[in-house]
């Protein structure tokens, strides 16, 4: 194991952002780590960088228990780097920034020279070698700040959304760079990404966080509704409109995921007891290992999951009228929320 | 306004006479402020950044009595000082006092909480990112140090002028531990308070104009030499 | 060893300020290669550094504390070196009327009658001390405060003299010389001052001090300085013997002869006291 | 080290002894300095802003004349004003000299420098898009201005402490310009310099601890009003 | 027209970062604003808001000159207001945030509160009303940002990628909330951002910057490559590999973009003089108003952009394979790069 947690926790202020019973990450792998705003990825990752100590719990590294002392935690740093949400760059040239990590690991000059050089090949940015950091737009400053993490060829990298602000070109090229540098240099990768396109053409393993927690649910297909009962069943109301199915004994509003592997084309609206039926359009389409995500618009976006096979049977495609169904079992409650009721 | 007049034609025939005493004070003035500026920084910058970047118990009880050692008076520190180095005192056999030395050793004391202050403001100020960026790229405490303080030079760089400026102005603890003695420990200050208390307020202030010239040089250079560094 | 000739002296403002050690230390460099540094500063703190053992020498004017320095065994030996005299000084329009008055507490007395601003040194210097005890022999009542201090582990009573009712025209600013007759000018006041700093003042200045002398040669107003060695016995390190050459040196003919033909503007400001009738 | 515990006991008893003419002088020391450091902020301040912020031609020389002021001796200050307020001055028809409208002149020229200069580095460093966001949400000059302040309260608030830490302690100008008379202009500075000179030194000591315990009080009561007013 | 611009030029240090030539925008429109990294996107918006001098130029504000005098500036600012591309939160809390424009607009106390309120339940950060602004997370942070502009009730509403850092479930309530006050509260709409699906879900008009400039060329498709003869003709080869045809007489590197709809697919490689035929597969397709955008990886991903028509013509769909061909008069010079040759 890459590396391994119990019972970690982070708590600021008496809110705990982070609680993570048990966790397991793997070597050599290319991890997605996806949750909703304020889920706390971001102060996952500054744990696993170690940049940031737990309130609690224990950490594990390479199968070693990580003690959060300073100079035991300088050495693991040099193995893992994180590229931050919102990078900063040090206000001094790019071509020192990219260099800062070759410094810290005593690398030589004409060596430093070139990976840096090579670094910013990669992310198009040579062109800025000798420009002034702080005068970077959004997009060239995050670019920056992925050389600078290549550079310093650390055996982990950690992404923290790292194309949000990246051209569509250079969006492509980061994601080929992340996915290279795990096949030829064998780097474990970890990328927090609210995109989930990008998540399923990296990643080979994926980690959900809602409200601090781990996961099972699919970080998708979140809604928050009212709970109402109809011919004795529950409901969660979305927008006072479309209804979804949903067990449950609460009152008020709760937050619900539907499992896109849970809602399936329906060929005719016949009453099935257990399921609701929605009409839609498929206004998107996309291939991901065999799989198929398909985009309903009901009035609100549903995304559906299916094996290309099981699509295919369909016969349907792009713009197309569907009838999706939707079954109580495939919907979670994630959380209730206090809103104005 | 003849008087200004009088204190600014005064000033420049001091200085095309080279007047061989006034070079000394001048060269006085100087070494003692910049070696007590120097060590004052050696010591409060680095104890500014470790009370900026730490947590702990009594943070903001340190800071507030840093705060309050602005207010220290150069009479209080002479005093202090002439205890421990006065020939009564522990360190008498030594025979500091009415040197520089000793004259050093009260201006540190005077100006370690003025750059220790304020490199804690300036320092405080800085963005936690750049010490969580230094740290993933694999900066050591000394290395990550080193960022925050250079992304923090403006203010450190104010907080080491300010500290010059206080003790080459400074009169009170060069009087008190140096003794004004011509040709060792006479300063422009104390030979200005001199000229004072003789009714010579032209050469005063004529002093005071090199010194204000001396100060304005000095500053001139450093903004060159910063500027050069900038980037 | 030329440069190893260098002794600490502790001596009040106004030798210094004057301009007598300028003239006097270079001679003395000259016949005995004896080098001084001087650290001039107020009576008290140029009396205390001896006591405390800084310097080899004191340079001072306040004569019942030199002696006093001399009977606790800090000095050697008290050498009477010159005097100058204390002179009352005042605004041209005389408003106490004190004109030629030569009896200097009836002088103040009138000052105080008429209730016209005076200005006091008030820091205990030897001005300040002659000026309290000018005061005592008025027969103005005395207003006396005291202030209690703990000195070596016991408590100690400092007390100041001033007089009754004075809160108005009385104004005690406790600075040196040159500063209280700068002060008395603005106010346009009388004070007590030494003839040396007065004539510096009046007569040394671009802008002269708008301020008159009105009473002067009464025997009280006689301002005697004296040097005094450290004692050696209590302070093992100063360097004694210099010091008692420099005292000796200072009474000699020699020294004695520079100290009478110094003068500023025309005007003798010290006369020596070792060698009567000496040219 | 009997001396400084003499020097306590004595500042003990002082303070027990309820000495009226101590407390006239702790109130014309706090009455003048904090008037000194009001005005001083009052300029520096927005002085430092309108620098800081605006990109003009002479800036940099601004801001090198500024930190040579901070070296501006107090001697030099004391009679520059005294040639203005003497009576012999053009403003000599006051009456100012030797008032404690004097000394605040005095103390304001000396830290007006020393406020703008820090409130320019901690404004310096804030990021402008503090002041895009103010702007382009509808702010106007005075409260776009007041946000950027806000930000970098941190820093003048720690430069506006070191002025006042500055002038309390502060006795060149006091003594020059109002000219330590008792009962009038005698602060704490004066008093200490005066017993210092009479040579009684546990009692300018005891003076000075007296000082350093109302600027300790000052201080708490500073941090304690940062605390609440913080978010 | 909102704006208008002539010969709007802004210059750091001798480089000249935004040169438009001619620029209009209409009143109550949602445009997108598209381009890559540092063609000067953020520069124009901060323009257009008033919050940046332009170096030399002419701009038009609702067809009257624009002053660049504070004075006049801080009346055009309440009519303006630009969310920024990684948007700043005042070290207050999250509700005196929200509250700083209602303030500068001397709103009554009581309705500040209501639309506060509102305008934060608006981003779904209700909750954080009384939170520390300073420890929001990235999206939070952005969300928030957008409730402060939202509050101002502006007639002019500029987004420099505003949901950049938002995730899934947030990212369709902004895009819903940004079509909403245009629909209902007549607000004329900028966006910027590096989202295709986002600008053409949201987007009326769209315009194109490359390297400070306006462009014509749809950007996408934008390959780095360098020139090569073959047969007679010029190709420009991208990562060594793949021949896109070019007119040109340049050599070394340069940088094309090929249109989208220039792209056909055909049905048999047959051989065509001007064209080149790719093998690819159909990895995503989309809906927008009657088009359908189709991503097709050819080895590299190729954007293709037809009728609906056209493609349902040719029956294929996702993870389909199909031969794409792509002639020179599709695929424009966009500029020639410095590498290392
Ligand atoms: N220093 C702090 N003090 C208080 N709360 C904090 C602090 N840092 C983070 N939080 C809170 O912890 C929660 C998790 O933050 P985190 O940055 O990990 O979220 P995230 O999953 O990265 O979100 P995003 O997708 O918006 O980046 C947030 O609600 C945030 O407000
Ligand atoms: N103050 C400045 N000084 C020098 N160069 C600058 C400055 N501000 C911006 N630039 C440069 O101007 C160019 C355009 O910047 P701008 O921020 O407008 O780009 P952008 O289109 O918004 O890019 P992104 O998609 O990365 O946000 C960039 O190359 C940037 O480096
Ligand atoms: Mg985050
Ligand atoms: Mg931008």
């Amino acid at each position: 194991m890459l590396y391994s947690a119990r019972n970690l926790k982070k708590t600021y202020n008496g809110r705990t952002v982070l609680d993570i019973p048990e966790l397991s990450i793997e070597k050599e792998k290319i991890y997605a780590l996806l949750g909703p705003n304020g889920s706390g990825k971001t102060t996952l990752l500054h744990i696993l960088s170690f940049i940031l100590t737990p309130s609690t719990g224990a950490l594990f590294y390479n199968d070693k228990p990580v003690q959060f002392l300073e100079k035991a935690l300088q050495l693991l740093r040099k193995e893992v780097v994180l590229v931050d949400q919102h990078p900063i760059l040090f206000s001094t040239s790019v071509h020192k920034n990219v260099e800062f990590g070759l410094k810290m690991r005593d690398i030589a000059k004409k060596d430093r020279r070139r990976i840096t050089e090579e670094s910013l090949d990669l992310v198009g940015m040579r062109d800025f070698e000798w420009a002034a950091a702080a005068h970077l737009s959004g997009g060239e400053t995050q670019r920056v700040a992925i050389a600078r993490a290549l550079a310093c060829r650390p055996k982990v990298i950690l992404f923290d959304e790292p194309t949000a602000s990246v051209d569509v070109e250079n969006q492509i090229a980061i994601e080929n760079i992340i996915q290279s540098i795990h096949r030829e240099r064998k780097i474990s990768v970890i990328v927090c990404t609210h995109n989930m396109l990008q998540a399923s053409k990296l990643a080979e393993e994926t980690l959900f966080l809602f409200e601090g927690r781990p996961t099972s649910s699919i970080y998708e297909n979140i809604f928050g509704g009212k709970v109402i009962m109809k011919g004795g069943r529950s409901y969660c109301a979305i927008d006072d409109k479309f209804l979804i199915p949903v067990k449950t004994d609460q009152t008020g509003f709760i937050k619900i995921s539907i499992h896109p592997k849970s809602i399936k084309f329906a060929s005719s609206p016949k009453n099935d007891a257990s399921s609701v039926f929605y009409d839609g359009r498929i206004s998107q389409l996309s291939e991901e290992k065999g799989w198929i995500r398909i985009l309903v618009n009901i009035g609100i976006p549903l995304s559906v999951f299916m094996k290309k096979k099981e699509f295919d049977l369909f016969g349907t495609g792009i713009g197309q009228n569907v009838t999706v169904k939707c079954s109580d079992y495939g919907v979670e409650i994630i959380g209730s929320e206090t809103m104005p009721g | 306004m003849d008087f200004f007049v009088d204190s600014f034609l005064s000033s420049l025939i001091l200085i095309r006479t080279v007047d061989p005493a006034l070079l000394n004070i001048v060269y006085v003035s100087l070494k003692v402020s910049l070696l007590s500026t120097l060590i004052a920084g050696a010591v409060g910058i680095p104890f500014g950044f470790v009370v900026a970047v730490t947590e702990f118990a009594g943070k903001r009880a340190v800071i507030t009595l840093l705060n309050t050692l602005l207010a220290l008076p150069t009479v209080v520190i002479g005093l202090f000082v002439y205890m421990f180095i006065s020939r009564r005192g522990i360190f008498g056999v030594f025979d500091l006092l009415y040197t520089q030395k000793a004259m050093i050793i009260g201006q540190v004391i005077l100006i370690v909480p003025v750059v220790t202050t304020f490199t804690i403001t300036a320092i405080s100020r800085i963005d936690t990112r750049y010490r969580r960026t230094a740290m993933t790229l694999g900066a050591d405490r000394i290395q990550t140090a080193m960022v925050i303080l250079r992304e923090a030079r403006f203010g450190i760089v104010a907080s080491v002028v300010a500290a010059f400026g206080r003790v080459i102005s400074e009169v009170g603890i060069s009087m008190m531990l140096g003794g004004n003695a011509k040709g060792f420990t006479r300063t422009m200050t104390t030979a200005m308070a001199l000229e004072y208390d003789k009714g010579e307020f032209v050469l005063a202030v004529a002093l005071g104009i090199i010194l204000m010239s001396i100060s304005l040089v000095m500053n001139i250079l450093l903004n060159y030499f910063q500027g050069r560094t900038a980037v | 060893f030329a440069a190893d000739k260098v002794i600490k002296m502790s001596t009040t403002t106004s030798t210094l300020a004057s301009g007598l050690l300028d003239i006097l230390l270079p001679e003395l460099k000259k016949d005995t290669g004896i080098e001084i540094k001087v650290l001039a500063k107020g009576t008290g703190a140029a009396i205390r550094d001896g006591m405390d053992g800084n310097v080899d020498v004191i340079f001072v004017h306040a004569l019942e504390r030199e002696k006093e320095f001399v009977e606790k065994g800090y000095g050697t030996k008290r050498y009477a070196v010159m005097h100058n005299d204390f002179i009352v000084v005042g605004p041209k329009e005389d408003p106490a009327g004190i004109k030629g008055m030569t009896d200097a507490a009836e002088a103040l007395k009138k000052i105080a009658l008429s209730g016209s601003t005076f200005i006091s040194r008030g820091d205990d210097s030897g001005t300040h001390t002659k000026e309290q005890e000018l005061w005592e022999t008025t027969g103005i009542p005395m207003n006396k405060e005291t202030r209690t201090i703990v000195l070596e582990g016991k408590e100690l009573k400092v007390s100041f003299f001033s007089p009754q009712d004075s809160g108005r025209w009385y104004v005690s600013i406790g600075q040196g010389m040159g500063k209280t007759l700068t002060f008395a000018d603005e106010k346009q006041a009388y004070t007590l001052a030494d003839r040396g700093t007065y004539v510096n003042y009046k007569l040394g200045r671009a802008v002269p001090l708008d301020l008159e002398i009105f009473c002067e040669g009464d025997s009280r107003l006689a301002n005697p300085y004296g040097v005094i060695p450290v004692n050696p016995k209590k302070f093992p390190h100063v360097r004694y013997d210099l010091a008692e050459q420099f005292a000796q040196w200072l009474i000699s003919p020699r020294g004695q002869s520079v100290i009478k033909n110094y003068q500023v503007l025309g005007q003798t400001l010290f006369f020596p006291d070792a060698i009567p009738g000496i040219k």
